[in-house]
């Protein structure tokens, strides 16, 4: 019985959850301290593990199994592939960067209750997300991984209805109002997404007799499992509802720009790019890994909905007047492309996507914290409330060109290198929608350049002339992600060696090969 | 040797970083840094020169490997480096006009606070040129391909509080990733045809696959070319570029990154040789561009923007020979030099003039100019011999030959191509002559006194005009040599097109003209359009206030309304349906959920209605359930 | 006489019941007509107590007499309070608390 | 007392008295119901005998005591393997001694143990002339603003009756789920019906409301108990016994010797249908189903409110143990006729408690529509006429039971000058006031809600897991949406208590006394145990699914 590594690596952020939360109302920089701690901690059993982890190896690895709930026939099971590695690291690399940012945002305005303590709290959350997020990256057993990706929506909940921007164009009574129903509205959606989902876990229940992901695809790759062709079917769009709310995937990606708009920038920054990833990483790895032929039955239509996801999301970014908002249109093309690449069924589209994930997770963490410091000086969320920027605070308006530039993934940006990986994936086996998506290239350029020309440059306008640049620990915020951005956009290798075998294998579960070259064919 | 190549990236690269990341402490000495950063690379381009001259003309290739990029099963991205006589062209013709430029910048940008991070860009600029067309494969290429465009919308865009600037800025960009978008097809098409996209094996394989196919990327490269060489359609952004700082104009908006089109089907000639229709479509664009661009270049009045105009129809030209095959190749790569040269020289002249005026562009306000700045004036003087193609200067001689090319065609598209092409030359010589004649000639509209300008322009008052610093001019006179001689050099026995032959390969195409008959068509054309231009603005005063002119003259004003149709079309049409599509998520998309949760309040408050107090009333409800349960339980019994 | 016949009987009394807890509004009567109905039952239980020749239906009408008293007293306790503090003892008018 | 009995005692009538053999009874098997009925027996002799001033520490202790002392007699029994295999029918057939008979026992005595501290509960209300007061009526039978009731509180009177009667309602509760004849399971009915219809009139505010409520249980619940004893009337003349085996076998046709008259009534399947059918619609009253629930938001919302959540918790659980005794003992042979109606049944309850809660502006209400919506998600457990079927709903109830208590024990904290501030509008900002007992509330809401991690999740995947496996998946997606209309109102309240501005004038929280503050521990406890680790519990109800036949 070795160490349970990947246990601890979510065990570490929900003990510190509960650490943060017990600190007493008067000392806030401590609970703000110990959270950094706890994240910072956790990054390191994920670089542990990311160590740990051998690309040539198994297919699951530092698994861990016990009994949990014999009952349901659920196991405690924990188990790595690759694109879970890369994802476990991208939410344990992204979170001490949001509690850095988002230090001063939950510092109470007025004194409440004595018992009030939302600093406390704010962190508390955010380390308890990262925990559920972490398990269900992790989990291998069906239900385990349920549990956490519903149970995640409650800290969530509280994280974007209990915490917003200081200022508010409509003053503060519209801003909470705006935000419950903001957070209501994320939780219902997800909340309803999740209890289809659960219909269809009890019916893989009814069927298999078991949780176990490793055992289900086994038994239905040796033919001990049968499933009727109706069942999988029913199966698959319950589970794949439940992802493509997360995701989100046009039509059902409304909850998320009110999300994002009203949360705080940290806050939108853990929606966007750690939470949503679950959505999209559960379709890799449970709807093509346990309903296959469902998922080749589906693909059709689910391109069409990434398709219209991609050019939908860019247009409506296009058409934003709330620099959150239109970062968060941006997210749901983006999020189209994921999908796209995971249902293209090409190792380049599924490596793609795998790495899409992490990379719009690093650049809307760019972006998105960029832009909160700029709407954290000037409190408002408006473009047309920016002028001239770049002229009062150069370091400012540069990062956040880089990180616009990564959003419309410029090559020698990480998100190119993943976003041409996709639409190549796409293209070798649906042409069609591989030029279609590309048209998502040019649309974000213009909603990023708009976005760029509208608020940074342009006369200076009065409100912001006396803005000042980052701070040192803004800075330190920004900073590391646009190394990572540059890093990864030159090379990219370390990342793609872990993706491709699990990506190799679950081209293999879904016994799909890549369309052969045209040159090939013809030999 | 080949290991030198990586560096000539990585000198401007590193400039480009240690100027950006820098800040402030390296603004006293930042334009120096990155002057010396290009002329380093451009000494390593002249060592590595060497070297290939030292080799034999078959094997002048070399190749660096230097990383495996993106591996994912068979899609196999390498950052790997070629060097060979066509990128090695490139490679000293951008640093070296690039370093001249640099040290021009420092004279010109001299009062710019933000002058190191100009000198920044500048770098940026040249490392992604340089890998541009050092790459081995399309895909690096293409990094290269949209790293220039990032600097030339940085640069365009430099004087950001001018919202004109950020306008043109992001409209480059814009219409360039229009481009791109061709450029990443056709990458994603050879990916599916030949499973690579690196120049061997796709060059390798052409053979073996479908002239569709061939055709296909051609037209995606053609339109990525369109983009980066403001070719008709996507031509509309170069005229805009001019809000950028003149040096800008000069090396990336003149002499090197809007060539990178050319390049880019000269590079993929295999392609292109393997599929006639698309270089076809390849001449008809570079000849319709040709004319298109001459005829703007005769109406602006503003002095860059009419070189802009010439910018576009020169390389019209080249895209023309490019677009002929082998027996075109060389001379669009010659002319693409050569014009480097003498338009890089005008744009500097022009910048000169500006630099003496207060930054007035507007020709009108002109005039005279050849006695307050000699030194422009020659420099300028010879360019302008150049580029219109007089006898001996190197415009002349690359010109000629891509006219004679066209003739040698064949066919009914061979004699209209060369007839475009004579017009080309005409009109060439009409719009030179007339920014010439308007700018150094004529009375002095630019005193207050003449009412030219009493509308005193930007407030400066009346101009003193001055000839500019030696820093300046100095790259000037350099330029003016190239231009002269250059073409000259080259043609010397035929030493380019040896030069390039291994690489493009050539063939000599039958004229149905003799080379001589064209020269003489072309002189011909030249001289009628020097003498038209002279009698509108050398014998008669220019007027000041630009006359209402013909209808062709008020739509080229307007880029022959191509503008108009984009702003019409795309702005506005856009930008409804952005609102429109606004308006359906927050009412149609969002409307049904909320509308379903309405609803459900809507039974809830109905179905409360029942619960109305009366313990009578939930008596009747209790016995007419248990008479429905009843009723229910006997019938299951019955069916 | 067919005992059936008295099990149409009970039946008829147990609606009787039922329509006037549905129809009086004096809780009394209400409940008075729920006594009536009980004792529907109790003529049930005896009738097929005599039908099937065994005693249980009889014992458990006495039960049913029992528990009825015990009903009476409770009821009657409640009822009589409401009446107390609201002087009248109508259902209808206890209906404060609805929707 | 099954017929042989009575048999024997008329036709011997002219023997000696000498040779009647006094009925065999199992004192031990039966002692939890003992227990607590005498005990309650021993709170009226305290009611008549101790002086006031001890009463209620007396009647306290002695009803803690025995309900404590049942809750180890039955964990005795079940450690001694009557709930397995020594489970048999005790009391010549009246009581059946099984599995699911003390589980149930077990949870209704732990659900009134906590019931019970929060009836004694003291501390909420502010001393009125120096006595301490709990949640009920000074003197019940004083007129409301009277004056004698004035005099009443003056003299510090309190209404201690409400534990003997407390322990009364729990005794019938025991013997409820246990019946294992028609006749027990008719007296069981009302000997806890009673005491409940009282201890709803006592409450010490808003008491006309409490003493409607009173009202309109007392008739509705008369009306309903009229139709069960019509039900077993007849189901008596089907099978000429009121004996849970014997109706089975006659249900199955299986008897060994049929006499004439019994030929006669069995052929007549009208008195089985519409005998099962109002003996059902009985108990579908008790649990609360559509469309016999209209009683309960008036009368949750009415009731003193310690006596609505112990109300709330235990006649569920004995009211849904009685019905699967009798589905699953009596009724099995004409499963074919009850299922569909039954799967009717929970269709309507899960989507009319859940669409009907949205609107609803009264905490309590809102909670009783809640418990409606379960108990419809309980019976798509009951359907799944199986060994899981039982077990699901056995821990379903389980987990249920504690978090109501709870639930409502946190209601009465929450106060402001009319008593109770039960309004949802005074309940805004509650989160930045209180953040612990919000908190607390949260998960109970939470729990109800069915997300993960909390009971309620572990018991409505259990219930949906049984009915699906049963074949009943449409209703499990009927469930699975009508909980998710239910979380909608759950998060209502929670938003109103987090993200919603206090008033100014809003409700004060009161601190309880340990008892209380245990009620909700408990609750919590149970809420997170069972939500997490489930496993044992979940073992424990599956070892208790075999009924006794």
């Amino acid at each position: 019985m070795s160490f349970p590594l990947l246990t601890a690596t979510a065990a570490l952020p929900a003990v510190g959850a509960v650490a943060t939360a017990a600190v007493p109302a008067a000392r806030r920089t401590a609970a703000k301290w110990l959270a950094l701690l706890v994240s910072l901690g956790t990054l390191a059993l994920a670089a542990v593990v990311l160590v740990r982890f051998d690309p040539g190896g198994a297919r699951y690895q530092l698994t861990e199994s016990h009994a949990w709930i014999a009952a349901f026939g659920v196991r405690y099971e924990l188990g790595v592939d690759g694109i879970a590695v890369a994802l476990v690291a991208l939410t344990a690399l992204l979170i001490p960067f949001i509690v850095l940012a988002g230090w001063h945002d939950a510092d109470p305005l007025e004194t409440g209750s004595r018992r009030w303590r939302p600093t406390q709290g704010f962190f508390a959350l955010i380390l308890a997300v990262e925990a559920m997020v972490i398990v269900s990256f992790e989990a291998t057993d069906v239900f385990l991984f349920y549990i956490f990706f519903e149970a995640m929506l409650i800290p969530m909940y509280f994280l974007i209805g209990g915490f917003g921007d200081r200022a508010h164009e409509h003053g503060e009574e519209a801003a909470s109002t705006q935000r419950s129903y903001a957070a209501v509205k994320f939780l219902l959606y997800n909340l309803v997404g999740g209890l289809i989902m659960l219909a269809a876990v009890i019916g893989l229940y009814v069927v298999a007799g078991n949780f176990s992901l490793t055992e289900i695809v086994q038994a239905r790759a040796n033919g001990t499992l049968h499933m009727a062709t109706s069942t999988e079917r029913w199966l698959f769009l319950g589970f794949f509802f439940a992802f493509a709310v997360k995701a989100p995937l046009w039509p059902l990606h409304t909850w998320l720009p009110n999300a994002m708009g009203e949360a705080t920038a940290p806050v939108a920054v853990l929606i966007t790019a750690v939470v949503d990833k679950v959505g999209t990483f559960a379709m890799l790895r449970f709807c093509l890994q346990l309903f296959p032929d469902a998922s080749k039955w589906a693909t059709p239509v689910i391109l069409v909905l990434a398709l219209i996801s991609i050019v939908y999301g860019a247009l409506l970014a296009v058409g934003q007047r709330d620099i959150k908002r239109l970062v968060a249109y941006a997210s749901i093309s983006h999020f189209g492309f994921i999908v796209l690449g995971i249902f293209a069924m090409t190792s380049q589209g599924q490596s793609g996507a795998t790495l899409y994930m992490v990379n719009h997770g690093i650049s809307t963490a760019a972006l998105m914290l960029v832009a909160g410091f700029l709407i954290s000086r000037r409190g408002s969320r408006l473009i047309a409330d920016y002028g001239g920027v770049q002229k009062v605070a150069p370091v400012l308006a540069g990062t956040f060109l880089i990180g616009g530039l990564a959003t419309l993934s410029l090559p020698g940006l990480a998100p190119f290198v993943s976003e041409f990986l996709v639409l190549v994936g796409t293209f070798t086996r649906y042409p069609a929608a591989g030029v279609v998506a590309t048209l998502g290239i040019v649309l974000a350029a213009l909603y990023t350049l708009v976005l760029y020309q509208r608020t940074m440059t342009g006369p200076v306008r009065p409100e912001v002339s006396a803005m000042p640049d980052l701070r040192a620990r803004e800075l330190l915020v920004v900073a590391p992600l646009v190394v990572l951005l540059i890093f990864l956009g030159v090379y990219p290798k370390p990342v793609t060696d872990i993706v491709n075998p699990a990506v190799r294998q679950t081209m293999s579960d879904t016994h799909q090969t890549d369309p052969k070259p045209e040159v090939e064919a013809a030999k | 040797m080949e290991n030198l190549i990586a560096l000539l990236i990585a000198a401007p690269l590193l400039g480009a970083a240690v100027l950006l990341v820098g800040g402030r402490r390296l603004d006293a000495v930042g334009h120096w840094i990155g002057t010396l950063l290009s002329t380093a690379s451009f000494v390593i381009g002249a060592v590595l020169f060497v070297g290939l001259l030292g080799r034999s003309a078959d094997d002048r290739t070399l190749i660096q490997h230097l990383y495996t990029w993106i591996p994912v099963e068979s899609f196999q991205a390498d950052v790997t480096f070629r060097l060979d006589q066509l990128s090695m062209t490139f490679v000293l013709l951008i640093t070296g006009v690039g370093s001249l430029i640099h040290l021009y910048s420092v004279g010109y940008m001299e009062h710019d606070e933000r002058r190191r991070r100009f000198f920044g860009y500048l770098n940026l600029f040249l490392a992604a040129m340089l890998l541009l067309v050092l790459a081995d494969n399309y895909l690096l290429l293409y990094v290269g391909w949209e790293g220039v465009g990032l600097a030339s919308y940085l640069l365009i865009g430099f004087w950001q509080h001018k919202p004109s600037a950020a306008t043109a800025a992001k409209k480059a960009f814009l219409v360039n990733r229009v481009g791109d978008m061709g450029l990443s097809i056709a990458i994603m098409l050879m990916f599916t045809t030949f499973g690579s996209f690196a120049f061997g094996p796709v060059f390798g394989h052409v053979g073996g696959t479908s002239e569709g196919r061939l055709t296909a990327i051609g037209l995606m490269l053609l339109l990525a070319a369109c983009g980066k060489s403001a070719q008709v359609p996507l031509q509309s952004w170069l005229g805009d570029a001019m809000e950028g700082p003149t040096p800008v104009s000069a090396l990336i908006h003149a002499a090197t990154m809007v060539t990178a089109g050319v390049y880019l089907i000269v590079r993929s000639s295999a392609i292109f040789n393997a599929a006639p229709d698309a270089q076809l479509v390849v001449t008809v664009v570079g000849g319709v561009t040709l004319l298109f661009g001459a005829i703007v270049g005769c109406a602006k009045d503003d002095i860059k923007k009419a070189l802009a105009g010439s910018t576009m129809s020169q390389i019209g030209y080249m895209v023309l020979a490019a677009g002929l095959g082998p027996i075109g190749y060389v001379f669009a790569i010659m002319h693409l030099v050569t014009h480097g040269f003498f338009k890089a020289g005008l744009f500097l002249g022009a910048g000169s003039v500006m630099h003496g005026m207060n930054d007035e562009v507007d020709m009108r306000r002109y005039g005279g100019l050849r006695k307050y700045m000699p030194i422009t004036f020659i420099t300028f003087g010879l360019g302008y011999l150049a580029i219109i193609g007089f006898p001996g200067l190197s415009g002349f001689f690359s010109k000629d030959k891509i006219i004679e090319a066209a003739f040698a065609k064949g066919g009914t598209e061979g004699w209209i191509l060369g007839g475009a092409a004579l017009v080309g030359a005409a009109l060439t010589a009409f719009y030179m002559t007339r920014v010439m004649l308007m700018t150094f000639f004529g009375e002095e509209r630019w005193r207050t006194g003449s009412g030219a300008a009493a509308d005193g322009h930007d407030g400066h008052g009346e101009p003193h005009p001055h000839e500019s610093p030696g820093i300046m001019t100095i790259p000037m006179m350099v330029l003016a040599v190239g231009s002269v001689f250059a073409g000259f050099f080259f043609n010397l026995g035929d030493r380019f097109l040896h030069w390039l032959e291994p690489v493009t390969g050539h063939s000599e195409g039958h004229s149905p003209v003799s080379a001589l008959t064209v020269t003489g068509a072309t002189m011909v054309c030249l001289v009628v359009g020097v003498a038209v231009a002279w009698a509108q603005y050398g014998r008669k005063p220019v007027p000041a206030a630009a006359p209402r002119g013909s209808l062709l003259t008020r739509a080229a004003r307007r880029d022959l309304l191509q503008d108009d149709f984009n702003h019409v079309v795309l702005v506005r049409g856009g930008e409804h349906l952005t609102r429109s599509l606004v308006y359906v998520d927050h009412t149609l998309v969002d409307g049904v959920v909320n509308g379903t949760a309405a609803s459900f309040g809507g039974l809830s408050g109905r179905l409360r209605r029942l619960q109305n107090g009366f313990a009578r009333s939930y008596a009747v409800s209790m016995f007419g359930g248990a008479a429905l349960l009843v009723a229910a339980t006997l019938l299951m019994r019955a069916v | 006489m067919n005992p059936v016949n008295y099990l149409y009987l009970a039946a008829l009394l147990f609606t009787i019941g039922a329509t006037g807890v549905l129809i009086r509004r004096n809780a009394i009567v209400v409940f008075m007509c729920i006594e009536l109905m009980l004792n529907a039952c109790n003529l049930a239980f005896v009738v097929f107590s005599r039908m099937h020749g065994n005693l249980d239906g009889q014992i458990i009408a006495f039960f049913t007499m029992v528990v009825a008293a015990a009903e009476v007293v409770v009821g009657l306790a409640i009822i009589v309070s409401l009446f107390r503090s609201r002087h009248s003892a109508s259902v209808d008018d206890a209906s404060l608390m609805k929707l | 007392m099954n017929a042989a009995a009575v048999h024997s005692l008329w036709t011997t009538a002219a023997d000696p008295i000498a040779k009647i053999d006094a009925p065999k009874i199992e004192y031990g098997q039966l002692s939890p119901i003992l227990i607590v009925v005498g005990a309650a027996l021993v709170g009226v002799l305290v009611e008549a005998f101790v002086p006031r001033k001890a009463r209620y520490h007396a009647q306290l202790f002695v009803s803690a005591v025995a309900l404590a002392a049942a809750f180890a007699a039955v964990i005795a029994l079940a450690a001694d393997g009557y709930g397995t295999t020594k489970a048999h029918i005790a009391a010549m057939g009246a009581v059946a001694v099984d599995g699911p008979a003390l589980f149930l026992q077990g949870t209704i005595l732990l659900a009134g143990l906590v019931g019970l501290f929060t009836f004694a509960e003291r501390r909420l209300d502010p001393e009125a002339h120096g006595n301490r007061v709990d949640s009920f009526a000074a003197q019940a039978a004083s007129v409301p603003g009277s004056d004698s009731e004035k005099a009443a509180v003056k003299a510090g009177f309190t209404t201690t009756e409400v534990f003997p009667l407390l322990l009364f309602a729990v005794g019938g509760m025991l013997v409820f789920p246990a019946a294992n004849d028609l006749l027990t399971l008719f007296v069981a009915l009302e000997v806890f019906s009673l005491p409940l219809y009282l201890l709803c009139a006592v409450a010490r505010r808003k008491r006309l409301l409490s003493q409607e409520a009173a009202v309109k249980y007392f008739l509705l619940g008369a009306f309903a108990s009229a139709f069960t004893l019509f039900g077993i009337a007849l189901l008596y003349g089907y099978a000429g016994s009121v004996s849970y085996a014997t109706i089975a076998q006659v249900v199955d046709g299986n008897v060994p010797n049929v006499d004439p008259a019994l030929a006669d009534t069995m052929g007549n399947d009208a008195l089985l249908l519409i005998g099962a059918a109002m003996v059902v619609m009985g108990l579908l009253f008790k649990v609360g189903a559509v469309p016999f629930h209209m009683w309960t938001p008036d009368v949750y919302q009415g009731a003193p409110t310690p006596v609505t959540g112990f109300m709330a918790a235990a006649t569920k659980v004995a009211a849904f143990g009685a019905l699967l005794r009798l589905l699953y003992v009596v009724l099995p042979g004409m499963r074919w006729d009850w299922r569909p109606v039954m799967w009717a049944v929970a269709i309507l309850t899960m989507l009319g408690g859940a669409i009907v809660a949205i609107t609803q502006t009264d905490i309590k209400r809102l909670l009783a529509y809640s418990s409606i919506a379960h108990a419809g998600f309980i019976l798509a457990g009951v359907i799944a006429t199986s060994k899981n079927g039982v077990s699901s709903v056995l821990f379903y109830l389980a987990a249920y039971s504690f978090v109501t208590i709870g639930a409502f024990a946190v209601v009465t904290l929450v106060r402001d000058a009319g008593g109770e501030a039960t309004h949802l509008s005074k309940w805004a900002g509650l989160g930045r006031r209180s953040p612990l007992v919000a908190a607390v509330f949260a998960v109970f809401l939470l729990a109800f809600a069915g997300i993960p991690l909390t009971s309620g999740f572990a018991g409505k995947f259990a219930v949906f897991k049984a009915a699906a496996q049963g074949g009943a998946a449409p209703l499990v997606v009927i469930g699975v949406i009508s909980s998710a209309i239910a979380a909608f109102f759950y998060i209502r309240v929670i938003v109103l208590m987090f993200f919603s501005e206090p008033r100014p004038e809003g409700p004060t929280v009161a601190v309880p006394s340990p008892l209380t503050t245990t009620a909700i521990a408990f609750g919590v406890v149970v809420t997170v145990v069972l939500g997490v680790a489930p496993q044992y519990f979940l073992d424990l109800a599956n070892q208790a699914s075999v009924f006794v036949r």
